[in-house]
């Protein structure tokens, strides 16, 4: 009797896949319509690890597109999202991109990773239409790595890592730096690399550089190596992310260790500072104050505006990133007056320290990213954050980047 | 020489953490041959539980943690694990994949990705120095509790009429059930206290970190994995000596390896173990228990 | 005592007890004899609750006992001394009989303990040593202690004799006879044919999962023998022949 | 003739779990490239989870280390396909013999599963002496060793970076291909004296050593054939990413076919089949579900219904049997004679025959 179970279970199955597929054969609808609304597909992470970094720029991106739908859309034209979750897997950016596409998307705004919305931007190519993503900070957006119609609204990892070393060396006069490395994602490697490249080049030493990683039961021995130096070092620099990098501060600290500590944007936000009781001089970049204190009215306002709808966003990355993605869109959409890619490119490429919400944009023919944005250092005392200055790079390495 | 004994303090602090990790899942191995993938969560659910009750006092929040993973282990085994108790290992360890899977994943729609922080107390994060060697007070507290929980287990198990009927039912379930030992009490037994070692891990952790996230519960559990399987699937003993063992190799690689290669670490932490097994294919201290 | 209606045991698909019936009657010793694969050790099984039975019905004190659940068979007064002792090794002696009173909570398991050790020099003797470490007949003498300490009206021996030295065997078929003279019912499961039939009141041949026929001594053993040529296993027919 | 039916019929069951698949590749197209993608990476995921089987499935030994045979199968085919041009800028460093190779994808195949065959030979020399859960702990240690290897060697996989500018060969028909040809392959290994002798060892361990088999020997040959598999499909795999770093073959994957096989059934190859089609079906339905319920009902009911499969059928939905028509035949003419009022007598030999 178990067997024809079995059988049922086998035709069951072929029936469901069957089923399936025919169910959604006539959803064919190629992008780059010239007419009607401009659908913007969010091939982005619902779920998974990304969906912390994706969903407040799809939120920001929909408060975008609303106030431009308001204003009676771009040049006439209303904006229509549709949406897939990329489960934050390699190949489910591939056919989030595919199904986005599918239900007609003009303009992809893709998953906030170079390694995972890559995919989405091949798919994107071969349907002729622009995808971006919010806040990627690889600078391997570059014509001669990816297609060119893959672009990111973020700001490269050494613009963010050179502004950091020379905010040490100038304001906080520190001559030695200690790197501290967790080599679990690239951006990592890539920020330690651009923050000793600037360091070294401004002139100061390094006292010494350490990897420890994400997922670590203990970070003794990098204590330990730190309080053995002879001298003990002016500034620490974490690349790292929470949660393993917060653990790490939250030891050096411990351990008594006070000199300053630098990190990136992965630290913006809030939401991890109740992790280290009463931290104080740490230093970190952000893309936008979240406390009302950002020099820019504008930011503020959006940031309110963000506030009120979603509540406090975590960190700012996302929220200025996707609303910048649409900005750019209805720019360049202006410029060409479509949204097929060739045309959008060219006008996106003409972009040059074009002053949207995220701050002045740059895009030219080979880097598809800006490189030299200026950051918001921001400044951690008693376990307080508040905004410190803009800081502008004034030379920011280029990594040897394949 | 202070190097060669700051060492021996970190690893005898991460021994111990291994040591309270892997002590369920041998526990659990031992009673009914799964390997519960899904203890990992439970770290991650007591976890989640302190950050919920934190608020208020510490001492609750512990207390109200140790009760919501007890209450999951007991719920977990209750669900999952009795209907497919009598079916093979492999159908139990993919069960526990499963668990594990959905509990990380209602996590995440719960909680978000995002870590949360959890505030403990200052005295818990402090760091002494003794005569050149920096001792954290979290290591003391993860020495004490692996400690107190390891001395608890012992003599639970060795004195108590239930500890000794838990034994016998490692040994040899069928004949225990044949001497009357009811067998949901010993597995719920010992799901219970899975849970609660679960608990006490999960509060070194947080005291570690000061923060719980979704899947926290991972890497600890391939820990506590490695650690069972390598001392000897279902022996109490091999487990202790595995994550010792573990611990160990895991300091010493990050003392001895230069910088290029630290990164790499656990290649070679894991190129070790593979030859401990290489030597030893039942592990460090077999069991003598019969699978039947 | 003991009624067994039409049993039937099966592994996945091979079903090794085809339905047999037989009563035991209070006080009595009844030995269950036949090759080896017959289906002795699966009825015993099958009466402590050790497997579950595809078919039929036990009645123990006129109450049908429940399928597959050993630790409930204890508690109405059957104990089983499987096959192989199965003593708990990694435990000591005393601990292994303390566990036989599982099913128990009256203030007279300690007496029991002593009394175990009186009637078992041996355990006296190695009372705080991990069972695991004695030799076969001292094990065996810890199984069958273990399993009086629940206090059984009815005992289930499976081998007892199995593997022993011959002054062994000796011992365990005198203990067994002084069990029944002490008022416990007894079922036997036995290779060791001859003495089986010396010793039960009754006995029954099993063959391929049937009882092929019943015997009452000695004297019957030529006629048993027939039925063990019966049998498919001819292998274990001519290791039989040989023990006895 | 009568030989030649003899054949087809004693091939039955690959060649209608063949046909199973093939209506799949034409159908799926028709319904657009996401349904189209989707069903590529069903038919790698069949070819890599009846390549598991080949292993866990006829040795009864899981392993938790065999995706380590994908990760060197994918970076060695793709180290060999990426354009030169684009070689030299993504990864200069390359040895002269690779910097310079550019070849095609079925020699890309035989490079990317000779060399992960040629790893399982050598692992295999200690790693087959060990008993069962030994066996899957060493396994395991192997995965986490090639994945730190993979994450750490720079200048050959560019470490956790994403390797980039894979040509993405992987068509759906080349999916079909690597999944029909795996089953064919495991299958005709499965009916060889090989496969009969693993087999025997996995029921019984100590009467087939009994018997002369040499299960250290069995093990081996087992774990070579199921690296060169797994190898193949990690050339095509990462021939249809085109981007891809070491976390693809990392522990996600390992627990997910490890699962898809055990919801199949490891103890036969349809169940190896069809459990990374259930799957598939599964996660897509449940997708759909979620613009009603919101993200994260595709995870959560997978595991739901991965625990309910377990729970009702422990031994997987194909509880050890293989698609066979005339099995299917025989219960449907069976049926019609139950109709008939006839005894299912017959009913119950069959099944007891099975």
């Amino acid at each position: 009797m178990k067997a024809r179970k079995f059988k049922y279970l086998v035709i069951g199955v072929l029936a469901v896949m069957v089923g399936a597929l025919s169910a959604c054969a006539n959803d064919e609808n190629g992008g780059g319509g010239d007419d009607g609304p401009i659908v913007v597909g969010f091939a982005t992470a619902q779920s998974g690890a990304f969906a912390a970094y994706d969903e407040p720029a799809v939120e920001s991106a929909k408060l975008k597109i609303d106030q431009i739908n308001k204003a009676g859309g771009i040049d006439g034209r209303k904006i229509e999202v549709v949406e897939s979750d990329t489960r934050t897997d390699i190949d489910g950016a591939r056919v989030a991109a595919d199904e986005v596409i599918e239900k007609g998307a003009d303009f992809m705004m893709v998953t906030c990773d170079f390694d995972y919305s890559t995919p989405s931007i091949v798919e994107a190519q071969a349907n002729g239409i622009v995808a971006m993503s919010p806040c990627a900070g690889s600078t391997k957006f570059r014509t001669d790595i990816i297609p060119p119609n893959g672009f990111s609204m973020g700001t490269g990892i050494p613009s963010e890592a050179a502004s950091l070393a020379e905010f040490g060396d100038q304001k906080l006069k520190a001559k030695s730096a200690y790197i501290l490395l967790d080599p679990t994602i690239d951006y990592d490697k890539q920020s330690a690399e651009a923050f000793k490249q600037t360091w070294e080049a401004q002139g100061g030493t390094i006292a010494g550089e350490d990897t420890f990683q994400q997922d670590t039961q203990s970070v003794s021995p990098q204590i330990s190596r730190i309080r053995e130096l002879s001298e003990q070092p002016d500034v620490i620099y974490i690349a790292s992310y929470p949660p393993g990098g917060v653990r790490m501060i939250r030891s050096i600290r411990s351990s008594g260790i006070d000199a300053p500590i630098l990190a990136d944007a992965n630290f913006d936000g809030t939401y991890w500072l109740g992790s280290v009781p009463g931290l104080s001089d740490f230093y970190h970049s952000a893309w936008a104050s979240l406390n009302g204190d950002d020099p820019d009215p504008q930011v503020n306002k959006m940031i309110k505006e963000l506030t009120k709808q979603h509540g406090r966003p975590d960190t700012s990355i996302g929220s200025m990133g996707g609303y910048s993605v649409i900005e750019a869109l209805e720019d360049a959409y202006k410029e060409a007056g479509t949204t097929k890619d060739t045309d959008l490119i060219a006008a996106l490429e003409t972009f040059d320290k074009k002053k949207l919400t995220i701050g002045p944009t740059t895009f030219d023919d080979t880097y598809h990213i800006t490189l030299d944005r200026p950051v918001r250092i921001m400044e951690v005392q008693n376990g307080k954050e508040k905004f410190l200055q803009m800081w502008t790079p004034e030379n920011v390495p280029t990594l040897d980047e394949g | 020489m202070t190097d060669v004994i700051q060492a021996v303090v970190d690893a005898l602090s991460l021994a111990s953490l291994y040591a309270l990790l892997a002590l369920p899942v041998a526990l659990i191995y031992g009673i009914m041959g799964l390997i519960n993938f899904a203890q990992g969560e439970l770290t991650m659910i007591a976890a989640y539980g302190l950050f919920l009750f934190a608020a208020v006092t510490l001492p609750l929040a512990v207390f109200m943690a140790l009760v919501l993973v007890v209450v999951a282990a007991l719920a977990m085994e209750r669900v999952a694990f009795r209907p497919v108790r009598n079916s093979s290992e492999e159908t139990l360890l993919v069960t526990s994949f499963a668990v594990s899977f959905l509990l990380q994943n209602l996590a995440l729609i719960i909680f978000g990705s995002r870590p949360k922080s959890i505030s403990t107390p200052s005295s818990l994060s402090q760091s002494f120095d003794v005569g050149g060697i920096f001792i954290d007070a979290v290591a003391i507290l993860t020495v004490v509790l692996a400690v107190v929980c390891i001395g608890g287990l012992v003599l639970f198990m060795n004195r108590s009429r239930f500890g000794i009927s838990m034994r016998a039912a490692a040994e040899d379930f069928t004949m225990a059930r044949l001497v009357g030992i009811r067998a949901n009490a010993v597995i719920s037994a010992t799901f219970a206290i899975a849970g609660a070692l679960a608990g006490v891990a999960a509060f070194v952790l947080v005291v570690q970190s000061g923060s719980a996230f979704a899947t926290m519960g991972l890497t600890p559990v391939i820990i506590a994995f490695v650690a069972t399987m390598m001392g000897g699937l279902g022996s109490l003993r091999g487990a202790l000596l595995g994550a010792a063992i573990l611990g160990v190799i895991t300091v010493g690689f990050d003392q001895i390896l230069s910088e290029e290669l630290r990164p790499a670490r656990d290649a070679f932490v894991y190129g070790a173990v593979l030859l401990v097994l290489l030597v030893r294919p039942s592990g460090l201290i077999p069991s003598n228990r019969e699978r039947v | 005592m003991l009624e067994v209606q039409d049993l039937k045991v099966s592994y996945g698909r091979l079903e090794a007890v085809k339905g047999i019936s037989f009563t035991i009657n209070q006080g009595e010793c009844i030995g269950l004899i036949g090759p080896n694969g017959a289906g002795k050790t699966t009825t015993l099984n099958a009466i402590a609750g050790v497997l579950k039975r595809s078919g039929g019905s036990i009645a123990f004190e006129g109450e049908k006992l429940p399928n597959q659940a050993p630790e409930a068979t204890v508690r109405r007064g059957i104990s089983l001394v499987p096959e192989g002792r199965r003593v708990f090794q990694g435990l000591t002696v005393e601990q292994n009989l303390r566990l036989g009173a599982s099913i128990r909570s009256d203030k007279e398991i300690d007496s029991d303990i002593e009394a175990m050790k009186k009637r078992f020099p041996a355990l006296e003797k190695y009372a705080t040593t991990r069972a695991g470490s004695l030799s076969g007949g001292e094990q065996q003498m810890i199984a069958l202690a273990r399993a009086l300490m629940a206090r059984p009206r009815l005992l289930l021996l499976d081998e007892p004799s199995l593997g022993l030295a011959p002054l062994i065997v000796d011992q365990v078929f005198e203990l067994v006879d002084q069990l029944r003279s002490e008022g416990i019912t007894i079922l036997l499961v036995e290779q060791n044919g001859l003495r089986t039939l010396e010793l039960a009141d009754r006995s029954y041949v099993l063959q391929g999962g049937r009882i092929a026929m019943s015997a009452t001594g000695a004297e019957d053993f030529a006629e048993v023998e027939k039925a063990y040529f019966g049998a498919e296993d001819s292998n274990a027919v001519a290791k039989e022949t040989a023990n006895d | 003739m009568s030989y030649l039916r003899h054949r087809v019929l004693a091939l039955e069951t690959p060649i209608l779990l063949s046909l199973i698949l093939l209506l799949v590749t034409f159908v799926a197209p028709s319904a657009g490239l996401s349904i189209e993608n989707r069903a590529i990476v069903m038919l790698i995921n069949v070819a890599l989870v009846v390549g598991l089987y080949s292993f866990a499935g006829l040795s009864g030994v899981l392993t938790f280390g065999h995706m380590s045979f994908m990760g060197i199968g994918a970076y060695a085919g793709a180290l060999v396909t990426i354009p030169v041009v684009a070689k030299g800028s993504l990864l200069p460093d390359l040895p002269g013999f690779l910097a310079n190779a550019e070849v095609s994808l079925p020699i890309a195949i035989l490079i990317g599963g000779g060399l992960a065959a040629l790893f399982a030979a050598i692992i295999s020399l200690p790693i087959a002496r060990l008993p069962g859960l030994a066996l899957s702990l060493a396994m395991f240690a192997v995965l986490i060793i090639c994945y730190q290897v993979e994450a750490n060697w720079d200048s050959l996989t560019r470490g956790r970076q994403a390797l980039l500018g894979v040509p993405t060969n992987t068509t759906i028909w080349v999916a079909l291909a690597t999944a029909i040809g795996a089953m064919f392959v495991v299958f005709a290994y499965q009916q060889s004296r090989f496969g009969l002798r693993l087999r025997a060892a996995r029921e019984d361990e100590y009467s087939a050593a009994a018997t002369g088999v040499n299960i250290v020997r069995e093990r081996r040959i087992s774990l070579v054939i199921s690296g060169a598999l797994i190898g193949v499909v990690g050339v095509v795999y990462a021939q249809y990413l085109g981007v891809f770093t070491p976390n693809d073959f990392y522990l996600d994957l390992t627990f997910m076919t490890i699962a898809m096989l055990v919801i199949g059934g490891t103890r036969s190859l349809t169940g190896a089949v069809i459990g990374p089609m259930l799957v598939a079906v599964l996660t897509y339905t449940l997708q759909q579900g979620e613009t009603v319920t919101g993200p994260g009902l595709q995870q959560v009911g997978l595991a739901i219904v991965m625990v309910l499969v377990l729970v009702f059928r422990p031994s997987g939905l194909t509880n050890g049997k293989e698609l066979k028509l005339s099995t299917v035949v025989t219960r449907f003419r069976q049926g019609r004679a139950d109709r008939n009022g006839r005894s299912s007598e017959t009913d119950k030999a069959m099944t007891a025959v099975e």
